[in-house]
């Protein structure tokens, strides 16, 4: 159970300026996911939450209670590292028990051999060795808790870490990118392991991936860390539907946005020479940048419907993921400005691939994102559109 | 790879062990070009030498004096300089300078300061109402002084090799005990530095163990046995029974059944704890 | 001055804050034991500075006092410095230590990574005579050998000054145990690359294991500074005589020039300090292993 | 020019050689003398030698203790590899030989009666006195007692004056050879071995049981502590904390220096039990003609007759303190004049017909009776064993080990 | 150039029986994708291809020349490791350049210090240095190369060891997991810079990979592991659509494809009492697996139409991707059967999420997969009624 408060914390190493001023609460119980361009700092922040590096100013307080000088261990956190941290020498259970034998036994049942001399703890060690299968068999690795680190692979090597991580009660659980080195079966399937561990313990989480899905289904709210400044933090529709700026928008979401250079003009934006029927609100003349989500685009057979406005698109390639196909293209009369769209196949699996190289598309006016020149967010009329989405 | 190296250990070493192998079966002396195979008769003769039993045991003593602290002290040194940031160069110099002095000059230092009735370390004991202590001259306590004088030549060298063992261990190792709440030093010792330095201590053990029983330098230079062979120890024992006595086929023999104990010693030793490493 | 000093206010007391909360009595302690440790350590190295400027009938004063009361410092020197080809002892002694420390280095780095890293054939018969060469003593040896170096004629040379020590086993062994724990990921890697197993030992794993062997240089080079074992049996002639075996030229049972004695001692030893102060940031200069996972 | 390299057995640099050598370098052209690489002690020479000679690698010339001469001289005859110097000594003038040196001097140098070695340097035991000492205890050194009981007691005196004073060093249970217990024996008038060498006689008239008796008094009477080791006792001695001390006159020098100013030191005869027939053991080199070339033995021989000749004694007498082996250095122009201004160096030249041999058992084992035989002098000097007893264990040690 | 191929390739480690026999040929100029469980041994493969481990039995060739004598310098490989294995104490830039300097600078001019005495060789070194340089910047890493690794992100160090097998010109690229640390943004970039040096450069790759869409969009073919045995290798459009079994289908696809146990009625299949009308051609009675990918299944507003069948499905729990949702439910009729659901937000960023808890769907039949229990795929309808996708 516990609040996270960081107050404009700032860190830098040597010249490299990595967090320059982040200030972030998570909620009790809370599920926060960080993401953000590799190398901006997330692990660097897990690091100074947990206690490991000190920031070079701001205050980290957990309940309200500041613990900027107090240790790892009395913070009480667990953190899954990105690059495992494992115990060479031990086997994987005993990895695995460290945080609980660290925690639950006395010193002196800790020390060597004080196994036969401590049979009072006898009952402990026991706990301690359910638990640890358990967790094991969670993540399905109870059959390596023999094995050394040396001999696992490297998503065996990624469970263990989480594991160590998973055993124990702790009052923040922090994951640096706890999935990243596991099939996409398995890593369904552990992530419905952590949703479920942070619905029944209602701990708080902070959570670091790269993984869109993992961030949108996850967590309760979604941070997005940018040359060491937080862009947004909000729910992960919000992020992706509502985002703050261009940057956000980008980021968020995969294939990537389409950002098109366009020009307000009078109750019209200009495309390259192209009038769009979208009212931008702006001074006429003012340079914007218009958002329009891969699979907000679709394909015109019939001419342009209603409250949308066409495009002309020219293909060039085409990745198929199986249920549904990526269109990499551009604009027909502007060949420099590319496009992407995402269509989904027709249920029978059959392609909806246009036959055309150029071809006919859509987009509803209310998909649409508006961005002024410098990224910032531009109140248009596409957010007044949106709806907001059940969960 | 081990081509070069092989090819010396067998001219430097192989070679030579079984030339001493052979010497110890005959009565060479060196004195005269006369010899002849004597068989076991060396051998044998050892177990009716009191000197030998005597020699035997007061390796043994001295092993058992040296080597614990010749281990333990170092790897605290090494432990509670490595950490630190202030004056860490220093302790470093300071400590190892023993290493690189030499014994011939230093035995007669450390003579002028054991000296049991005028020397400094007695009157430094006064000033703490102890003492006066007999370093040279007492038979009890003479292997004790040596076993300091060789500590405060080897000290350095096994802390700064410690030291180089615990550079060599992953920070993220700690960081990751850190978390798991193993930051009492015992803790992080026991689990985080002790295994993974244990390489390097197998080494530090093995090597010591091997100079406790290689114990000459000191003795030859500063008591000569003295007093009555109470620091009479094996090697010293062989080098007087072949270069003073010139015993060669004994001291041969001597040699042989020693290096044969230390080597078990040794390599049970490396061996086991290789194989706890893993 | 007001720009410069405005950040401080509030860093300097948190510095500081931070800095008593770690004097700890626990560490006080430490830091005296430590001191009183070095103090021993020390001691005997500023007896012998002291008495090498002394007059023989000051040194053994049971007074003792660091500076001398006559000053007797500038013969003993110029004695040892001036009145000898010290220069000629100083130089044999680098030829044969360097000369010793290179030949054991090169046989012995490749030898310990066979050994910590690859599996060949006899591999456990090699350590295993590693270990118990180990236990050798040059006492035992010693005759053999220097029978060998007659007839081969080589007696009185720097190669027979050198011969034994070409291989060190206890750098085998040494190396050896640093070497295994490097991690063998980045060993395949470099093979991947294009690597050749020497370059992997002299690219990759001596860097790592850099304060290692920067220690056993030191040692080595030290060992053989002050071996006098092996230069009274081989060196026959003055213009071999190494340093430390010129400090006998004037010594004999029953008389003893102290002063010059610890001078020559002095003079012996300034030159290995100075050795190891200079590999001393060799021998704090680890890596951290951060090139793999896990 | 012919070269000739020599092995001393102490540092050629020390003041026994140096100088002799850079004399005799300067003062003719046909010889030089050069060193070899040093020894440690008597005993590394006496390795050294022995490895010379069984690879047969020796230098030209070399200095050999008295003690050690039989068994190298023997090894080295049967090898052919040492020069018998009467052969030389025959080539030089009429009557030479009877001016420079005595028959008993030339006999430290003969193993077999075969002259092998010159007599370079000599030593008798004498006592090192600490006069202040002495005077406070109310005796002037002149009147230092000449029997044992009269040293003991005064010894004892001495012993007296305080708690961190001793009255006398005598370690006879810590030299490195048995030269001060053969002094026990010989002061005595005894001898160690019979005169074909081959049976120990030490024991005769109940001599070796006196000798242990007088040991052991020498710790119940006159102070002296078994347990101290010698350095120490040296160094009391020299810092003023011992009436007087048992050593070599080679010491001389030293010990002037390492007292400095602290106190009146002087130099005594040593004390002899039957003062007709007692002789004492005489310690020091001879040097040997190892090269088997005839023109740089006669080289050697030219070195050898300088050094054992009336300048090289009186340059050796007056640096170290040896006793000098050739008797025309005494005459007044060499020695004489000196000796009368030097008291105190010239002790030795008053012991000169006490000067006796010191004997090395036959075989090869002399050091290990020794190293056995100085437990039970240790013992019987810390009263664990009885003097009879203990003497007759020296006896049976040295008869066990000498058949080998 | 090279074609790769393997024959009945075995691997155990102690007891662990890692590869079971694996035969497979990559084509000269083929990018195939090993895809496969966490632990199942792709890395092992990859290692015994590039000769750090050998194989128990089997035969590896290059260009049809038996490569398993020779050593990994000989067969002239480039491996990204999954671990990253980089020179600690060797900056990015010796990192990355240290293949170059080992291929081709000779012995003599690779020496420390060397660089001033073999002038000669100074037009390689800047060759090199310019190699490094180019691949520094597709990585975005050139502000990098001077850093020591210990200073690195975990994204950064990956592509520090991409960039180190990228700079080669070897026979053969194997890739493990190469890009799993990056974020999703950057993962796009230098997928398409890979997939780039596969097309410009011609070589074969061999690219281990648990990400779907890599998978799908880079490979020529896909090879699927499955404890110790190739399950499927083809087409990853072959592998998505027409399954060669349960496991695979399971395997590839995510959400994972529904499977529903069926019995076979006349011309009909029994879905839990419900009769569907698919005609299996299997014998009556047979127990059989309905496999319907989750997005082949829409929502029936207006009865089911033409071509179909109908589920009623409960909802249980949605999941909002941004651009799609993940509606995880359970047939009406018998809620033990779980039924995952992908569905498409409206352009405009509306969820079409069904008000009731309790719905229509239908699936074309044209989409289902059929099984036999023991998940071997059996032709039927479905496979007939397949279009082939056009790339
Ligand atoms: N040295 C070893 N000793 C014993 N078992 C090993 C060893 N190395 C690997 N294994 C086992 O072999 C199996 C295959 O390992 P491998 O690394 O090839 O898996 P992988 O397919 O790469 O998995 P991942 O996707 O998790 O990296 C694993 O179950 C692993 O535990
Ligand atoms: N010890 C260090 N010294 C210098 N720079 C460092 C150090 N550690 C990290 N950095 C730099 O700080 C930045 C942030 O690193 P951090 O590990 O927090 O990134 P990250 O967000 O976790 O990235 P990734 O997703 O790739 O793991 C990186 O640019 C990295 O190069
Ligand atoms: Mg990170
Ligand atoms: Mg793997």
């Amino acid at each position: 159970m516990a609040r996270l408060t960081l107050t404009d914390i700032k860190k830098s190493f040597g010249e490299t300026r990595v967090l320059k001023g982040i200030s972030l609460e998570v909620q009790d119980g809370e599920f926060l996911s960080l993401v953000g361009a590799s190398g901006c700092g997330k692990s660097t922040l897990l690091r100074i939450i947990s206690g490991l590096e000190t920031a070079d100013s701001g205050r980290i307080e957990i309940d309200g209670k500041a613990v900027d000088q107090a240790t790892p261990k009395a913070r009480n956190v667990a953190l899954v590292f990105q690059d495992y941290a494992l115990y060479p020498h031990m086997s994987v259970a005993q990895n695995m028990a460290m945080p609980l034998v660290m925690g639950r036994l006395p010193m002196r049942a800790r020390l060597p051999g004080a196994k036969f001399l401590t049979p009072r703890h006898a009952e402990t060690r026991r706990e301690i060795a359910a638990k640890v299968q358990q967790v094991a068999e969670q993540l399905r690795i109870a059959h390596l808790l023999d094995r050394r680190p040396a001999s696992l692979s490297g998503g065996q090597r990624q469970r263990v870490a989480l594991g160590r991580a998973l055993v124990r009660d702790p009052s923040l659980f922090l994951m640096d990118e706890p999935l990243s080195n596991l099939d996409a079966k398995l890593r369904v399937e552990v992530r419905r392991e952590i949703v479920e561990l942070h619905r029944n313990s209602g701990l708080t989480f902070v959570y670091v991936t790269h993984d869109q899905v993992e961030a949108m289904t996850m967590s309760d709210r979604v941070a997005l860390l940018q040359e060491g400044h937080l862009l947004q933090v909000g729910p992960p529709a919000a992020l992706y539907g509502d985002p703050a700026s261009a940057d956000v928008a980008r980021f968020i979401g995969s294939p990537e946005v389409n950002l098109l250079p366009v020009r307000a003009a009078a109750g019209a934006l200009q495309l390259a020479g192209q009038a769009l029927p979208v009212a931008s609100g702006q001074a006429e003349g003012t340079d914007l940048m218009l958002g329009i989500r891969p699979e907000a685009i679709r394909l015109a057979d019939a001419g342009t419907a209603g409250g949308c406005f066409g495009l002309q698109v020219v293909r060039r390639a085409v990745e198929d993921l199986g249920g549904e196909l990526v269109v990499h293209g551009s604009l027909a009369h502007a060949p420099d400005i590319p496009l992407r769209l995402r269509l989904q196949k027709a249920p029978d699996g059959s392609a909806p691939i246009p036959v055309p190289d150029t071809f006919a598309a859509e987009v509803p006016l209310g998909a649409v994102l508006l961005f002024a020149a410098d990224g910032q967010r531009v109140a248009g009329p596409a957010v007044m559109a949106r709806a907001e989405i059940p969960a | 790879m081990v081509a070069p190296a092989s090819l010396l250990i067998a001219l430097i070493y192989v070679v030579p062990m079984i030339a001493v192998v052979l010497a110890s079966l005959t009565d060479y002396t060196l004195i005269s070009d006369y010899w002849e195979w004597v068989g076991l008769d060396n051998y044998k003769r050892m177990f009716g030498d009191a000197q030998f039993g005597n020699a035997l045991r007061n390796t043994a003593i001295y092993a058992a004096i040296f080597l614990p602290c010749a281990f333990v002290i170092p790897l605290l040194l090494a432990i509670s300089i490595q950490k630190r940031k202030q004056f860490r160069s220093f302790f470093e110099i300071v400590y190892f300078m023993p290493v690189t002095s030499t014994l011939t000059a230093m035995a007669l230092v450390w003579s002028a300061l054991m000296d049991s009735r005028q020397g400094i370390l007695n009157e430094w004991l006064g000033s703490l109402g102890l003492g006066p202590v007999n370093f040279l001259g007492s038979p009890e306590v003479v292997l004790v002084s040596l076993a300091g004088i060789s500590l405060w030549a080897i000290i350095g060298f096994n802390m700064v090799l410690f030291i180089a063992g615990l550079t060599a261990i992953p920070r993220s190792l700690y960081d990751a005990a850190k978390i798991d709440g193993a930051d009492h030093p015992v803790d992080e010792f026991l689990r985080v530095t002790w295994p993974a330095l244990a390489p390097t201590s197998v080494f530090v053990a093995v090597t010591s163990s091997i100079t406790a029983f290689k114990l000459f330098d000191t003795v030859a230079l500063l008591t000569q046995g003295q007093p009555d062979h109470a620091s009479e120890v094996f090697l010293y024992l062989t080098f007087l029974e072949g270069f003073e006595y010139f015993n060669m086929g004994y001291a041969a023999a001597l040699s042989v059944f020693f290096l044969g104990v230390i080597f078990v010693f040794a390599l049970i030793q490396t061996l086991l704890a290789d194989r706890t490493a893993r | 001055m007001s720009d410069l000093s405005a950040p401080r206010p509030v860093a300097v007391p948190g510095r500081i804050s931070a800095a008593l909360s770690r004097v700890t009595p626990g560490r006080i302690l430490v830091t005296l034991v430590l001191l009183l440790g070095a103090w021993l350590m020390v001691f005997p190295f500023l007896w012998m500075l002291s008495s090498s400027l002394k007059p023989t009938s000051e040194v053994f004063d049971a007074d003792f006092s660091l500076w001398p009361q006559t000053f007797a410092g500038g013969q003993n020197y110029y004695d040892v410095l001036v009145a000898q080809p010290y220069l000629r002892y100083l130089g044999n002694s680098l030829i044969v230590c360097i000369g010793i420390l290179v030949v054991q280095l090169a046989t012995a780095v490749p030898a310990a990574y066979a050994l910590a890293k690859l599996k060949f054939t006899g591999s456990t018969i090699l350590l295993g005579t590693v270990i118990a060469c180990l236990t050798v003593p040059i006492n035992v040896t010693s005759i053999p050998i220097y029978l060998g170096l007659v007839k081969a004629g080589l007696l009185d040379t720097y190669f027979s000054m050198m011969f034994p020590f070409f291989v060190s086993v206890f750098a085998i062994f040494l190396f050896r145990q640093f070497f295994r724990s490097y991690p063998d990921s980045i060993i395949q890697a470099a093979r991947v690359d294009g690597f050749s197993e020497i370059e992997i030992v002299l690219r990759l794993i001596l860097p790592a294991a850099v304060p290692a062997a920067a220690a056993f240089s030191v040692f080595s080079f030290v060992a053989h500074w002050n071996d006098l074992y092996w230069p009274l049996i081989v060196v026959q002639s003055q213009e071999k005589m190494t340093a430390t075996l010129s400090m006998m030229q004037y010594r004999s049972t029953f008389d003893i020039n102290y002063g010059r004695t610890f001078a020559a001692a002095t003079v012996v030893t300034v030159p290995m300090l100075l050795v190891f102060v200079f590999a001393r940031r060799a021998f704090v200069r680890g890596i951290t292993m951060s090139g793999v996972k896990g | 020019q012919t070269q000739i390299t020599c092995l001393t057995n102490a540092g050629h640099l020390s003041r026994q050689h140096a100088p002799l050598a850079e004399m005799f370098n300067a003062m003719q052209d046909e010889i030089e003398v050069i060193y070899a690489a040093p020894a440690q002690n008597y005993s590394d020479t006496h390795l050294k030698l022995m490895r010379g000679s069984a690879t047969d690698t020796l230098p030209d010339c070399a200095f050999e203790a008295y003690n050690q001469l039989p068994s190298l001289a023997r090894a080295m005859a049967a090898r052919g590899q040492i020069a018998d110097l009467s052969t030389l000594m025959a080539q030089e003038e009429a009557g030479w030989k009877e001016a420079n040196y005595t028959d008993q001097m030339l006999e430290l140098g003969q193993v077999d009666g075969v002259q092998y070695g010159m007599p370079f340097n000599a030593s008798v035991i004498q006592w090192y006195v600490n006069a202040d000492l002495l005077q406070q205890v109310g005796v002037a050194v002149e009147d230092f007692p000449t029997d044992w009981d009269g040293v003991l007691a005064l010894a004892a005196k001495i012993d007296a004056l305080g708690d961190d004073i001793d009255g006398m060093s005598y370690a006879v249970d810590q030299w490195g050879d048995d030269w001060p217990f053969q002094v026990l024996i010989a002061q005595q008038g005894g001898q160690m071995l019979n005169d074909a060498g081959d049976q120990v006689t030490f024991d005769q008239d109940g001599r070796s049981v006196e000798a242990m008796k007088l040991a052991r008094r020498i710790v119940t009477e006159g102070g002296y502590d078994p347990h101290t080791d010698i350095d120490t006792q040296l160094t009391a001695f020299t810092s003023g904390k011992v009436g007087f001390y048992a050593n070599s006159p080679a010491s001389a020098k030293l010990m002037q220096e390492r007292v400095g100013e602290g106190f009146d030191l002087r130099s005594i005869k040593f004390t002899v039990w039957d003062d007709a027939n007692g002789t004492l053991p005489t310690g020091g080199n001879a040097g040997i003609i190892t090269t088997q070339d005839p023109e740089k033995q006669a080289a050697v021989w030219e070195y050898l007759k300088f050094l054992t000749g009336p300048k090289g004694q009186e340059l050796t007498a007056k640096n170290t303190g040896y006793l000098p082996t050739n008797v025309m250095s005494l005459e007044e122009e060499y020695l004489g004049a000196y000796y009368k201004a030097e008291p105190y160096f010239a002790t030795p030249s008053s012991q000169y017909d006490r000067a006796g041999a010191w004997y090395g058992y036959p075989g090869t084992q002399s050091e290990k009776i020794w190293r056995d035989q100085r437990s039970v002098i240790r013992a019987v000097m810390l009263g664990e064993t009885a003097p009879e007893a203990g003497a007759a264990e020296l006896k049976a040690i040295a008869e066990k080990l000498m058949q080998r």
